[in-house]
């Protein structure tokens, strides 16, 4: 079968991540959006990965959540310490740093 | 010892000295530093002068007190120093001037941003750089001398000069670095046709001389650094800095920089442009002949119009660079010969001028010509001094830039009668300056501010005497400068394929035309 | 029941190997070791780490024996998953120097008056009585030595990777120990907070694309490894698309990482919010490791498509140059001032990068690419890590004093300071005698090589805009007299000093002899495949 | 190959080695110019015997030139042109110039002129400025001028000739604005140089030309090859030298800077701007004779020059009140007979000398005589406060009109000889160019008599306490000498020695026929009727009326035309002097506006540039996302485009 549907899946799920980013103002929420970003490629590595025969494709999408898993850490860490400062988990409230 | 590296010793004497007096306490004073300036300046002379004894004027080879040795080898560049007959008179041109300025100056640095120590060792510094920069036969070791030469200059100007200092020093060091960096696109540019050589990529000027770069590429080239050197010399319309920078920087800071370093100017135009892209500076001498009568003309009016002293020279400079440039690129025996002792001469009657007016606007504390009159009657000393260097700036005959200006015109007006017409009118221009100057600031009835003006002291005469003298006897006796410069001269008619117009009537055939 | 064990090479990977130990034991030691012992633990720990490291790298480098004049060309590693060649080591090499500055500025505590540039306890929130009690305890979080221990791990890793795969990995194993080191500022910590958002979020997206690239290219090539994609490239099989699409988000990611534009946005606040030390470490050592793997992945993996990336990159180099020198113009921080200018920088490095040729153009003793842009990130990496190291010093009451009217007569206050800052300014300008010379007459000539003659011109155009903001600073610290009361310069201990006088030695020294260096790289710069 | 059939024969400059009493020749030039040494370098230590050192040297190198004079009258006529070589001054690829001193029958002659009356106006010079604290500087600048004037008629090479050239005009301009703290003094100064400038164009591209012509130029090569030379060249030579003489001997239309040049204390307007400087064109001229001989375009324009500024000098020497602006007009006026003499070819050349002398004589001679009055009248110069002076002081009186009567050209007086015999040459050459000479005798002799008739005779109309009394006898010996050289300076035509004389340098002339085969004694009567008319005009405007104390305002047209010049400064005002200031006033701005602007412009767009665009960086990491993710949008599509596209 072709390959085509799945890719278009998966590139559908990363523009959806990717606007995600862009309008979301939850610190949370876009990070979430990334997370579906990354899991869009996964699809998308799965995918070649039985379309090419071999196994380096779903290697890699483990070794992305793997990774995925360690930034939420960092990710979480970070936005927890920005919430309990400014009281708000919006990307907008941080915006000290300019021009 | 023909193989004592001359050319080393001067560069490094000024440089050494310079940390020397870096490395001085700042409790031995400002007497010693001084002190220990000048000696070394004096020394660098002594040097330079046995140096162009031993110069062999009928020598074949191009460069002589050659030193030579491998620096960035993946760069091609060397350290390589030597001198032709130009490159000698330029450097023994700063070596004479170090020590005048220096003398000239010498309470100059002291109510400065900084101590008079760092004042001095920014001035030898730029001795020492100035002459690598004439020294240099690789075209990468001389851009770098090039662009390091800014930095003391921009220190100089912004440490120790007049009210907007900071500012002339930006705009110089900004306007120098755009030209320079223009230049690096050329020079990285002759590092890449030189490496499709199958000599490898070099830098040596020699070398590189070999090459034939194709037509469209030679011109780029050429571009590249003659915009550079356009911008140093200064010609028109890329002097703007130069009267922003000596109305603000001390006379001794500007006479290096305008007796000194603004000949790189013209002395890269003959070593670079005419000797590695003799075609692209034929095809482009017809622009470079308008825009040099230009400057000449363009400058000499500014002059004419300004009320500031420092500005007003720094216009009599740009006329002159004029000259000195349209002696290059006129391509005769006469013109480049001129264009050379110009190179000289110009430096001598600049410096006296930018020196003896310095001590006028010190003891008046106005550099406006309109704040002056009627200083004769109290400096007589002065004043006469001032008339003596003013006129050697116009060029009276008896006074060395004479015969340079007269050479030129000779070559010009050879090379084209309608370019000579206009060059010439320079000369009319020069005196209503230099005359305007002299009798707004000297004569007429003397002035309240200067009533009680002291006449030059002893300092002051001794350090212009020198260079009065100069003037005066290479006015009569120019020889010893000609005999090095022309077979220069020859070398680069040689470079450039051009050879001097036959005369009309040649003299020589009459005889047989006699016979007939 | 029998396998056949992964070979590892256990000894040419040691450098590697010893960082990621020095790293978990960091982590081990914040457990065990009673915090009144940890700083000098962790520090020692982290120098003693990054110094064996460093010997370890040179006894590899030998290995390859770079003085000849046909060195080896170097090894694959653990299953090819890592290439040791010229580029790799030299990198490494760089990349240990530069981390070992950056572990004496970590530990540097006398500014602070005995204590270091980090949060005593991050949770704490800022203003608070825990807060106040925190940095009256003199708490400090000596994590910062593992956390940086881990970012070079990823650093050493990003230029050696020789698949994709690796590659993501040690892209994120580099920074999210960077996310974090980000926020923890001891001053002005809502500042660092935002800083390590923005630096966090901006990488998690960036990683997004770099993750879709890799399955694209993935997809394309039918493999991981460099080579197999270089093969399949070459014999032109599969769908352009996918190889474009997936080169040109694997590009984002990493241009993302040199901060290049468009994709510079986060440089500016990012290494303004930090912790100075970390900015400095930042900012030096991740153009090393990011240009490392740029490089490779660029040259090697889609050499073959160069005519296809080509002039993509031009436009990117061009655009970075001119946002990086025009932006700076106008700034007014100094910490800003030089996240522009590493922009600017990062611009350069393109122009070199973009001397791509194929190896029979380059005539044996040429500039090549890899040469150049190797020699210019060393150049750049010392003169930064030095320059933001001497702001961390000119401080005043709230602690480091970045404005630039703050800065105004510092050339009076104390000339030896504000001299090697305006040396190391100059540098950045290019001006001959300095290695920012050597190193952009380097890059510049590998660009003009290749032909590359239109990006040459904008960049020495951008040099000249740039010179103006570097003297502009000068003029500021020389001729301009304080306002109130100057800068004071808190006389610092010997750690951030040594970082300043090497920085600046470099500088010089790579200025005026950087001959022997750029042979060496002539000699090795050459990527194993 | 030239063709020497078609080639006219021009006096070839010989160059006989110097030998015996001639390698003294250097010593005329280094005497005086070692006394502008010492006292202008010496400083006030030599302000007790300034003077006489001065004096001494010009003294000195007369005696020298005399024993010149006379070993050359010893020589036979062949080897009369001596050259001594000094040094190479400077070469550069072909063009070799040097030092070069000429020693001929021509510079003989101005030898003896220069250093003698120079020797005389010293010795006057020594009462004149007795009260001047500035005295020995006053000598050392006449010493100066005294060394260029001789190097200017010895150079044996047109650059060396422009040395001297522009040396008296420095010398000049030091004395005119001698009393520099006169600001009309200084300007005048600058005027007079500056001018003399826009002549110097012509000296310079004159040589130039001539290098380019002949590949040399001194005077021995090019004259030995002028010959060959092609019309053109010669011409525009001849006419780029007559600009250089029209600057230096005021002719029209550079005249306007010798009136003002009578700001200069009396003997420099003497010795400077009388006897010797101004007639400098005339030398170079003649002594050119191988170029304008072969040229006959470039010689008309000089007998027109010539003409128009003997009428015009003489036309303004009518109207002037002040007595040396008189005289000076009356210079003008004569030069312009010299410059018409010389330009009439082989025919004038020895006449144009001879004038140029008695000129030299008489004129001193009067200047000198009105800077007598003049110290006697406390330095009044206005001739409408003088009046029956001829008793107050005799000798000046007499000795004035000596020279009057030269003037005038009353036989046997020095005048008569020369002047009739250009004006006879004129008539020869073209009959309208002689009207215009009869003419300016005539008004010749009408200013002149009521110069005469203001100062000396009518009634006083002396200043208050102004008591004129005789000048000391330092004064009045030199007067009575140049008068007794202005009456028998004739004597040097006797049986035409000086035509044969100078034959040699400026070539043979062939004898002219007059109009209407007028003998020359016809001619002499007419010129001396027409000269009395003028002055029985003269007598009744001025001598049989009160002349009134302040110059009357209602005038006629002509009157005030002649007052002002005729309008000559008027002219430069208008035409160059206020549009070249407005021209620099616009450049200045043009300057910083436009070409500095352009430079600082480009700085100041960058900086706006930036300002705006940093706005960008806004601070909401969304934006950035934002264009983050338009960058990998962009580069995608730019890859694709590159590929597909």
């Amino acid at each position: 079968m072709d390959t085509t549907p799945f890719i278009v899946l998966s590139a559908i799920l990363f523009t959806i991540g990717g606007i995600g980013v862009l309008t979301r103002r939850n610190a949370i929420v876009v990070f979430m959006c990334v997370e579906l970003m990354l899991n869009a490629s996964n699809l998308a590595l799965i995918t070649f990965s039985r379309a090419n025969g071999n196994l380096e494709g779903q290697i890699a999408a483990f070794f992305v959540m793997v990774v995925a898993a360690a930034e939420v850490v960092v990710g979480l860490a970070i936005i927890m310490t920005i919430f309990r400062t400014r009281r708000s988990a919006s990307v907008d409230d941080a915006s000290l740093l300019k021009y | 010892m023909n193989d004592f590296p001359w050319l080393s010793v001067m560069l490094f004497l000024p440089i050494v000295g310079a940390l020397v007096l870096v490395a001085l306490p700042a409790r031995v004073g400002s007497a010693l530093p001084k002190q220990l300036a000048l000696g070394t300046s004096l020394v660098t002379l002594v040097v330079g002068i046995v140096m162009a004894i031993r110069y062999d004027s009928d020598s074949s080879a191009q460069f002589q007190f050659t030193e030579q040795a491998e620096w960035i080898k993946s760069f091609g560049a060397h350290y390589a120093l030597g001198v032709d007959g130009v490159g000698l008179t330029l450097v023994i041109l700063t070596a004479i001037l170090a020590p005048v300025v220096i003398l000239a100056s010498w309470n100059d640095g002291d109510n400065g941003r900084w101590s008079a120590k760092a004042f001095f060792a920014w001035m030898l510094a730029l001795e020492g750089l100035a002459i690598g920069v004439f020294a240099a036969t690789d075209v990468f070791l001389f851009y770098v001398f090039f662009e390091a030469t800014l930095i003391p200059v921009y220190f100089l100007i912004g440490g120790y000069g007049g009210a907007n200092r900071a500012r002339a020093a930006v705009k110089f060091l900004l306007y120098s670095l755009a030209g320079g960096l223009i230049m690096l696109a050329s020079v990285i540019g002759l590092y890449v046709e030189s490496a499709k050589s199958d000599g490898g990529a070099t830098y040596l000027v020699t070398e590189l001389a070999k090459l034939d770069f194709g037509t469209d590429v030679g011109r780029w080239l050429f571009l590249g650094f003659f915009v550079a050197f356009a911008i140093k010399a200064p010609m028109f319309p890329v002097h703007t800095w130069l009267p922003d920078t000596t109305e603000n920087a001390t006379p001794g800071t500007s006479v290096l920089l305008v007796s000194v370093l603004d000949k790189i100017g013209t002395f890269g135009m003959l070593r670079f442009c005419l000797e590695l892209f003799p075609e692209a500076s034929r095809w482009a001498t017809p622009a470079i002949v308008v825009f040099a009568v230009i400057s000449i003309i363009y400058g000499a009016f500014m002059a004419i119009g300004s009320d500031n002293i420092p500005r007003l020279i720094a216009y009599t400079s740009v006329s002159h660079f004029g000259f000195i440039v349209l002696g290059i690129f006129v391509m005769n025996s006469q013109g480049l010969s001129g264009a050379n002792l110009y190179m000289f001469n110009h430096g001598l009657s600049t410096a006296a001028l930018f020196l003896v007016t310095g001590f006028l606007i010190s003891r008046r504390g106005s550099a406006l010509v309109s704040d002056y009159g009627g200083v004769e009657k109290v400096a007589p000393v002065l004043a006469g001094i001032f008339l003596v260097a003013g006129l050697s700036s116009l060029s009276l005959p008896g006074l060395s830039p004479f015969i340079s200006e007269f050479l030129v015109i000779v070559g010009t007006f050879s090379y084209s009668h309608v370019a000579g017409a206009f060059a010439v009118t320079g000369i009319v221009l020069a005196a209503i300056y230099i005359l305007f100057l002299y009798q707004r600031t000297m004569t007429g009835p003397t002035r309240d501010e200067v009533k009680d003006m002291k006449d030059l002291g002893t300092r002051e005469i001794a350090a212009l005497a020198p260079v009065l003298l100069l003037i005066v006897i290479l006015g009569f006796f120019p020889k010893p400068l000609l005999s090095v410069i022309n077979p220069a001269v020859d070398h680069t008619m040689e470079r450039v394929q051009k050879h001097d117009p036959a005369p009309d009537v040649d003299p020589s055939s009459l005889q047989e035309g006699a016979h007939e | 029941m029998k396998f056949t064990a992964p070979h590892i090479e256990y000894d040419l990977l040691s450098p590697i190997l010893i960082i990621v130990a020095v790293a978990v034991l960091g982590v081990l030691v914040e457990a065990a070791v009673p915090r009144a012992r940890r700083y000098v633990v962790q520090v020692g720990l982290a120098v003693v780490g990054v110094v064996a490291a460093l010997v370890a790298a040179f006894i590899v480098l030998g290995r390859i024996n770079p003085t000849s004049d046909k060195p080896k060309l170097g090894y694959l590693v653990a299953e090819d998953a890592l290439a040791l060649d010229g580029p790799t080591l030299y990198s490494w090499i760089v990349i240990l120097v530069l981390a070992l500055l950056g572990v004496l500025l970590f530990a540097e505590r006398r500014l602070e008056g005995g204590i270091t540039a980090f949060a005593g306890q991050a949770a704490a929130l800022p203003g608070t009585e825990g807060e106040r009690q925190a940095s009256a305890k003199g708490l400090e979080h000596t994590e910062v030595f593992p956390l940086l221990m881990f970012a070079v791990a990823g650093m050493l890793a990003f230029p050696a990777a020789n698949d994709l795969l690796t590659l993501f990995v040690a892209l994120e194993v580099l920074s999210l120990p960077l996310y974090l080191l980000c926020g923890l500022a001891r001053r002005r910590r809502l500042l660092s907070q935002e800083a390590a958002l923005k630096y966090f979020m901006l990488g998690a997206f960036s990683s997004g694309f770099f993750v879709y690239g890799i399955a694209l290219v993935y997809g394309y090539s039918g493999s991981m490894s460099f080579d197999k994609i270089a093969f399949a490239v070459s014999s032109g099989s599969g769908s352009e698309a996918l190889l474009l699409g997936g080169m040109g988000m694997l590009a984002v990611g990493l241009l993302f990482k040199v901060g290049a534009a468009p994709f510079h946005a986060w440089t500016p606040d990012v290494y303004q919010g930090a912790p100075t030390p970390v900015t400095a470490f930042m900012a030096a050592a991740t153009k090393v490791a990011a240009f490392g793997a740029l490089l490779r992945l660029f040259y090697v993996a889609f050499g073959g498509a160069r005519w296809d990336w080509q002039p993509t990159f031009w436009a990117i180099a061009i655009l970075t140059m001119v946002v990086g020198s025009v932006l700076a113009l106008s700034q007014t921080d100094v910490k800003r001032l030089l996240a522009y200018s590493s922009i600017a920088h990062a611009g350069f490095l393109l122009v070199g990068f973009l001397g791509a040729r194929s190896l029979s153009e380059i005539n044996v003793g040429d500039i090549n690419p890899v040469q150049a842009v190797l020699f210019y990130v060393t150049t750049y990496g010392l003169t930064t890590m030095a320059a933001f190291a001497i702001v961390s010093v000119v401080r005043d009451g709230s602690g480091e004093a970045t404005q630039m009217s703050r800065w105004a007569g510092l050339g009076k206050e104390s000339p030896l300071l504000a001299g090697s800052f305006a040396f190391l300014l100059l540098g950045m300008a290019g001006i001959p005698l300095t290695s920012g010379f050597t190193g952009k007459w380097a890059v510049f000539a590998a660009a003009l090589s290749a032909g590359a003659w239109p990006v040459v011109i904008v960049a020495v155009l951008m040099s000249a805009v740039a010179a103006y903001f570097y003297v502009r600073l000068i003029v500021v610290m020389f001729f301009t007299d304080p306002v109130g009361d100057g800068p004071t310069v808190t006389v610092p201990s010997l750690l951030t000093s040594s970082v300043i006088a090497v920085g600046t030695l470099g500088t010089l020294v790579l200025g005026v002899v950087p001959g022997p260096l750029l042979d060496l790289l002539g000699r090795t710069a050459q990527f194993i495949r | 190959m030239v063709n020497l059939e078609a080639l006219h024969d021009v006096p070839v400059v010989g160059s006989v080695p110097t030998d015996g009493a001639f390698s003294l020749l250097w010593l005329v030039i280094a005497l005086p110019a070692l006394g502008a040494a010492i006292l202008l370098l010496g400083g006030r230590r030599t302000d007790k015997w300034g003077h006489l050192l001065g004096t001494a040297m010009a003294v000195g190198s007369f005696v020298i030139s005399l024993i010149l004079f006379f070993t050359l009258l010893g020589k036979d006529a062949d080897d009369r042109q001596v050259t001594q070589h000094l040094w190479n001054w400077f070469t550069a690829g072909s063009y070799s110039v040097n030092f070069d001193l000429l020693y001929d029958q021509l510079s003989a002659v101005f030898l003896l002129l220069i250093t003698g009356v120079g020797s005389l106006i010293h010795v006057y010079s020594i009462g004149y400025m007795e009260h001047d604290e500035r005295r020995r500087r006053f000598f050392g600048y006449l010493n100066l001028f005294v060394a260029s004037m001789l190097v200017l008629v010895l150079a044996a090479d047109y650059v060396g000739v422009f040395l001297g050239w522009e040396g008296v005009g420095l010398a000049s301009y030091l004395l005119i604005g001698f009393w520099q703290q006169k600001p009309s003094a200084a300007a005048a100064a600058k005027k007079a140089f500056v001018i003399n400038r826009v002549g110097d164009i012509g000296l310079s591209l004159g040589t130039a030309l001539i290098f380019i012509t002949f590949g040399s130029t001194s005077f021995a090569v090019v004259s030995a090859a002028s010959s060959h030379a092609s019309d053109g060249a010669l011409t525009g030579i001849g006419l780029l030298l007559l600009l250089a003489a029209c600057g230096k001997s005021a002719q029209f239309p550079l005249q306007t800077w010798l009136l003002d040049a009578m700001e200069g204390p009396t003997p420099v307007s003497a010795l400077i701007h009388a006897a010797t400087m101004v007639t400098a064109g005339v030398y170079l001229i003649v002594r050119s004779n191988f170029i304008f001989s072969l040229t006959e375009d470039a010689r008309t324009a000089v007998i027109v020059i010539g003409t128009i500024t003997l009428l015009m000098g003489a036309i303004i020497g009518c109207a002037k009140d002040d007595i040396k602006k008189a005289l000076a007009g009356s210079t003008m006026s004569q030069i312009g007979y010299m410059v018409l003499a010389a330009g009439l070819g082989p025919a004038g050349y020895a006449f144009a000398i001879f004038h140029l002398l008695t000129h030299g004589f008489f004129k001193a001679n009067m200047f000198l005589g009105a800077g007598s009055v003049m110290h006697g009248m406390n330095d009044d110069v206005n001739m409408r406060h003088y009046g029956a002076l001829q008793k107050a002081m005799p000798i000046t009186f007499a000795t004035f009109a000596t020279g009057y009567l030269a003037i005038l050209g009353i036989p046997p007086f020095a005048g008569f000889w020369s002047k009739d015999k250009i004006i006879e040459t004129a008539f020869a050459d073209n009959t309208l160019v002689g009207l215009c000479a009869l003419i300016g005798a005539g008004v010749t002799a009408f200013y002149m008599t009521r110069l005469m008739l203001m100062t000396f005779v009518g009634t006083k109309r002396w200043e208050k306490d102004v008591h004129p009394h005789e000048s000391p006898k330092v004064m009045t010996y030199p007067l009575i000498a140049l008068a007794a050289l202005s009456a028998l300076g004739g004597l040097l035509t006797l049986g035409g020695w000086i035509g044969d004389w100078l034959e040699p340098v400026t070539g043979h002339a062939e004898h002219h026929e007059l109009p209407f085969g007028m003998a020359p004694i016809v001619m002499s009567l007419i010129i001396l009727l027409v000269v009395a008319a003028g002055v029985a005009v003269a007598w009744q405007l001025v001598g049989q009326r009160e002349v009134p104390r302040e110059a009357p305002e209602k005038v006629s047209i002509f009157t005030r035309a002649a007052r002002a010049d005729l309008y000559g400064d008027a002219f430069n005002d208008e035409v160059i002097i206020k549009p070249g200031a407005a021209g620099i006033r616009g450049l200045t701005v043009f300057d910083r506006v436009v070409v500095d602007g352009a430079a600082e412009g480009t700085a100041t767009a960058f900086a706006s540039m930036s300002a705006r665009f940093r706005l960008l960086q806004n601070g909401f990491v969304r934006s950035y996302a934002l264009a983050l993710l338009a960058g990998a949008a962009l580069v995608i599509f730019a890859l694709l485009a590159v590929n597909f596209g």
